[in-house]
């Protein structure tokens, strides 16, 4: 084996199988695929997200939530994700369809994000929790996101985006109040539209015993 | 300024004079700039990824640490971590190995080297601006490419150099036989642009729609490790194993198998980090298959390895390089092994997305890859200088400081991440009660990362001092007079 | 200095003195790893053959060879009514009641074991179908414990949505209640047309209770 | 499905074929004779086999 020909052939073939199978095929089995109509209400399965959602993305990948929180319900019964109540179903190539970038994740260090907009469905509370997580749970140890929230002192009439419901220590003082920046409105959002509970026929719900 | 006269300007005295017709000295010459400053950067990558991976470490127990400001968040941190230490350290050490070894196998000296020299300081650049850009914000949160799009060129540019010089190298060998690591770094070179090119084009310059980018994210970053720092982590220790202890490798039948099966199934191994994903179930078959079928190519570099150093293991006390580089292999081994199993799905279930995987990924990259660089810069530094180590305590420092870190790390991540899969998958156990089992390993992961920085801060002055201080030229110019008779120093 | 290969045949230098392998560099693969490798490339085909989904780009779950019936694509609608419900449920009930159906201790109350689903006492299935259709507002006593809080309504639902997530929390977490038939929605639908406000426990318990049969006639329509 | 098992198993025939004959015309060639030599190429006069070539520097 000393003829370079031969050893460029073999490196050249052995990598190309898996690049045509793993970046070629599903390029073309699943890169053109389109949302399903959803005839109750005239919308699309996955639908549409708000540009205000659109922008959460970035917020989202600029601050790498994605090393914390996956954003896949896989099959059962090979895992537990349903069972625990992450969706009512296994999350399939057609929910993907309108993410940029595709958050799937790989680590579960906080829980799995993929329906976070049906289990908890209030913005303060999201907004409370991104400011300071240990008023919602105290366990937690996600980083606050305070960076993304403004403390200015209430002019006149509370504002009606303020953070509600801080306490202890990370309430703002008396007279003044925690207001979200434009991006902390667009993580929120963003994560409000993360919903994958509608119906795909690919992907059947398993029955209720 | 030619790099002969460079060198010899931080001390003239250096000049490597006795050994001017010496042909692999002369080869060992010719690389010497470039492959030099590939190291230095690497170590200084080194520094500074050990750093963040530190500060990333300490706030998964103290989460309010550093939080006030945005470039200092965890989902910041960790990125900067690991592309510092994916493209600053391991592949720039690697490259400078690659060279190296490239021209001395196939026996011509390095020509042009200011292209090199050049190649090397736009790697640099794009590393320094993906990082800061990583940390301003842009990261694009697809890992192993979060390097933001303005960099990523300027990484590409200065991998051009690299990649068509090694190939250019190969191609005009001296004639004779082809030793297998020609064949690793070889392939090597060949495939990272291949997979850099591709990953780029399709994640970020031109993405594909939905959850294909799944598919060709892990494609690429588990090829990174397999097909990029694998082959060149194997090509140096396929070389200096047999080298050092002055016996050729066992069995080069072995060496053919496991080369061939390494290029056929690694690259099809991504798809298990997506085990009961949204993908069309063929395609992580397909993984979980070739993830099994890694055995065989792990097995046989396993055998020949060992049967090369049997016999030979008290030449781990006296040889800095060897100690070092099979640890590497006894780790790449064991890595494999491991990822093996944890492609199988029933036991994927519980390994996936937690601690374990992070244990999982620096023995690989870690305790094999960056222990056979560690190695390899033992070996070719000193033929680079024509000076010796200036400590033989603060190798073994280095060592014990590195080993001892590396195996809390991945030994506290290992078991804290199998407690917290079991409290994840199984039905009885809370999402509380995953991270109450995580927690006192992630101490223990914490405290692992003071020791590797402590061992990577006695390399980085061992190396500075290689560079810099007038050396002891005692044994002759850097062991190049064969030490045959190597008398055993005071073990450990 | 003689060439290595004859230096290897003569003694072998040094090394080769003291180690019994005299064919460095040409050993042959041992027979058994070849066998291995067969092995494990026969176990490679056997998996894919089970575990390919049929090559198909629509086949998520390796259990599933080919759709049932043979069909080329997946079959659409034809919902079973509980998982209709826990669909319903999921999108808009667990965020209170969680999707264990044990509610928030001293927030919001079970749905598990709770008297006001298995219909024990005085309550009754219209009780239950009324809750949702108007909401429920004040002081409330469920499985022993006092509860002061407000449920939405949740009208807007169709009587099918209704139906099945009343069906679907009447059969969850070791219950075992009858059905809930989209008609009999329907019914209490038109009956309590009339009322604006949420219920109170205090105006449900002047309401009559009625029990369905414990064999549904009619179950809702898919 | 049958076209398309054909084209697979057509495909699989010529790169299985094509991969045999270039590996009967390496043997051909010559390439895998003394393959085993190779495994000393690393080694030449100055440092021959048996020769350690790395060790801790030594004290004064």
């Amino acid at each position: 084996m000393n003829r370079l020909p031969l050893i460029f052939l073999g490196v050249f073939v052995t990598f190309a199988s898996s690049w045509i199978g793993l970046v070629v095929y599903p390029y073309f089995a699943l890169g053109h695929m389109q949302p399903l109509p959803d005839e109750e209400t005239g919308g699309t399965f996955p639908p549409g997200n708000s540009g205000l959602a659109v922008a959460g993305q970035r917020v989202y990948a600029a601050n790498g939530c994605v090393y914390c929180h996956s954003q896949q319900v896989r099959l059962a019964p090979l895992t537990t994700d349903i069972a625990k109540g992450l969706g009512p179903r296994q999350t399939v190539a057609r929910d993907y369809l309108r993410a940029q970038p595709v958050f799937l994740g790989t680590m579960r260090t906080g829980p799995d994000l993929s329906n976070i907009g049906a289990r908890q469905p209030d913005a303060n509370w999201h907004h409370r929790h991104l400011y300071e997580p240990r008023t919602v749970t105290d366990w937690s140890i996600m980083p606050s996101f305070r960076f993304l929230y403004k403390i200015r002192k209430i002019q006149g009439q509370p504002s009606d985006d303020a953070v509600k419901g801080l306490c202890g220590p990370h309430a703002p003082p008396p007279g003044w109040e925690v207001v979200p920046t434009a991006d902390a409105n667009a993580l929120a959002a963003y994560i409000l539209s993360l919903k994958r509970n509608y119906p795909l026929p690919e992907s059947p719900e398993p029955p209720v015993k | 300024m030619n790099p002969h006269s460079l060198i010899a300007s931080f001390h003239p005295a250096n000049e490597p004079d006795t050994l001017a017709s010496h042909e692999r000295a002369e080869i060992d010459a010719s690389t010497r700039f470039p492959v030099l400053l590939f190291f230095g950067s690497a170590i200084f990558w080194l520094l500074a990824g050990s750093l963040l991976g530190l500060v990333a470490a300490w706030k998964m127990t103290h989460p309010a640490m550093l939080d006030q400001m945005a470039w200092t968040t965890f989902g910041r941190l960790r990125p900067a971590h690991l592309n510092t230490v994916i493209y600053g350290w391991a592949s720039a050490s690697g490259i400078g190995v690659g060279l190296w070894l490239m021209a001395r196998l196939c026996r011509i000296p390095l020509i042009h080297s200011r292209l090199l020299i050049s190649a090397a300081i736009f790697w640099n650049i794009g590393v320094l601006v993906g990082v800061l850009g990583i940390l301003a914000g842009d990261s694009r949160s697809i890992e192993w490419l979060e390097i933001p799009g303005y960099a990523t060129p300027i990484l590409f540019v200065a991998y051009a150099f690299i990649g068509v010089w090694a190939v250019i190298m190969f191609r005009y060998r001296k004639p004779g036989h082809v030793y297998v690591s020609q064949w690793y770094l070889f392939a090597a070179f060949l495939w990272f642009p291949w997979l850099y090119a591709t990953a780029n084009i399709l994640l970020i310059w031109q993405p594909i729609q939905g959850s294909a980018q799944g598919a060709v994210n892990w494609w690429f970053a588990h090829n990174v490790l397999g097909l990029w720092f694998t082959p060149i982590g194997l090509a140096s220790a396929y070389y200096l194993i047999p080298k050092i202890i002055g016996r050729p490798i066992h069995s080069y039948y072995l060496s053919i198998l496991g080369f061939w099966s390494l290029a056929l199934f690694y690259s099809w191994n991504g798809m298990h980090h997506l085990i009961g994903g949204p993908f069309p179930v063929w395609m992580v078959s397909a993984s979980v298959v070739a993830s099994v079928m890694m055995f065989i190519p792990v097995v046989t570099v396993a055998i020949n390895h060992h049967m090369t150093m049997l016999g030979h293991f008290d030449a781990l006390k006296w040889s800095p390089a060897l100690r070092f580089t099979v640890f590497g292999a006894m780790s790449y081994t064991l890595a494999s092994l491991q990822g093996t199993t944890m492609a199988i799905p029933s036991l994927n279930t519980f390994t996936h997305f937690t601690d374990y995987t992070i244990g999982h990924a620096h023995l690989g990259l870690y305790a094999f890859f960056s222990m056979a660089m560690f190695g390899a810069m033992y070996y070719i530094v000193p033929r680079l200088t024509g000076r010796e180590w200036p400590s033989a305590s603060a190798i073994r420092w280095h060592f014990w400081l590195v080993a001892s870190g590396i195996l809390l790390m991945i030994g506290s991540l290992t078991i804290g991440g199998a407690l917290q899969g079991l409290a994840q998958h199984g039905l009885a156990g809370s999402f509380k009660s995953s991270l109450e089992y995580a927690t006192p390993f992630r101490w223990l992961r914490g405290i692992s990362g003071f020791l590797l920085l402590a061992g990577h801060l006695v390399f980085a002055t061992l190396f500075a001092l290689m560079l810099l201080k007038p050396a002891r030229r005692k044994d002759g110019p850097a062991l190049l007079a064969a030490t045959a008779e190597a008398n055993p120093e005071p073990a450990i | 200095m003689t060439p290595p290969d004859e230096d290897q045949k003569k003694s072998g230098g040094d090394s080769a003195d003291e180690h019994p392998e005299p064919r460095d560099g040409f050993e042959p693969v041992p027979l058994w790893l070849i066998t291995l490798f067969f092995g494990i490339m026969f176990w490679a085909g056997l998996y894919l053959a089970y575990f390919s989904g049929g090559f198909r780009a629509d086949v998520f779950d390796p259990a599933q060879t080919a759709w049932a019936g043979g069909g080329a694509s997946p079959p659409a609608g034809l919902v079973d009514p509980k998982t209709l419900g826990r669909r319903v449920f999921t999108r808009n009930c667990v965020v209170c009641h969680q999707t264990t159906g044990l509610g928030v201790a001293g927030q919001f109350p079970p749905l598990a074991g709770s008297e006001w689903v298995l219909e024990k006492d005085w309550h009754g299935t219209n009780h239950l179908v009324k809750i949702l259709l108007k909401g429920l507002q004040g002081p409330i006593q469920v499985k022993g414990a006092t509860f002061n809080n407000s449920m939405p309504t949740w009208a807007p639902l169709s009587d099918e949505q209704i139906s099945s997530v009343l069906t679907y929390i009447r059969s969850e977490w070791g219950n075992a209640a009858p059905p809930i038939s989209t008609d009999y929605v329907k019914k209490i639908r038109a009956e309590s047309a009339a009322r604006s406000e949420p219920w109170s426990q205090k105006d449900l318990q002047e309401i009559p209770p009625e029990h369905l049969p414990a064999t549904p006639t009619s179950l809702p329509a898919g | 499905m049958t076209a398309g098992l054909l084209l697979l198993l057509g495909g699989m025939v010529f790169l299985g074929g094509s991969a045999l004959a270039a590996f009967y015309w390496s043997i051909q060639d010559g390439q895998l004779d003394h393959l085993g030599e190779a495994a000393r190429t690393i080694f030449d006069e100055d440092e021959p086999v048996g020769t350690a070539t790395d060790k801790f520097p030594s004290r004064k």
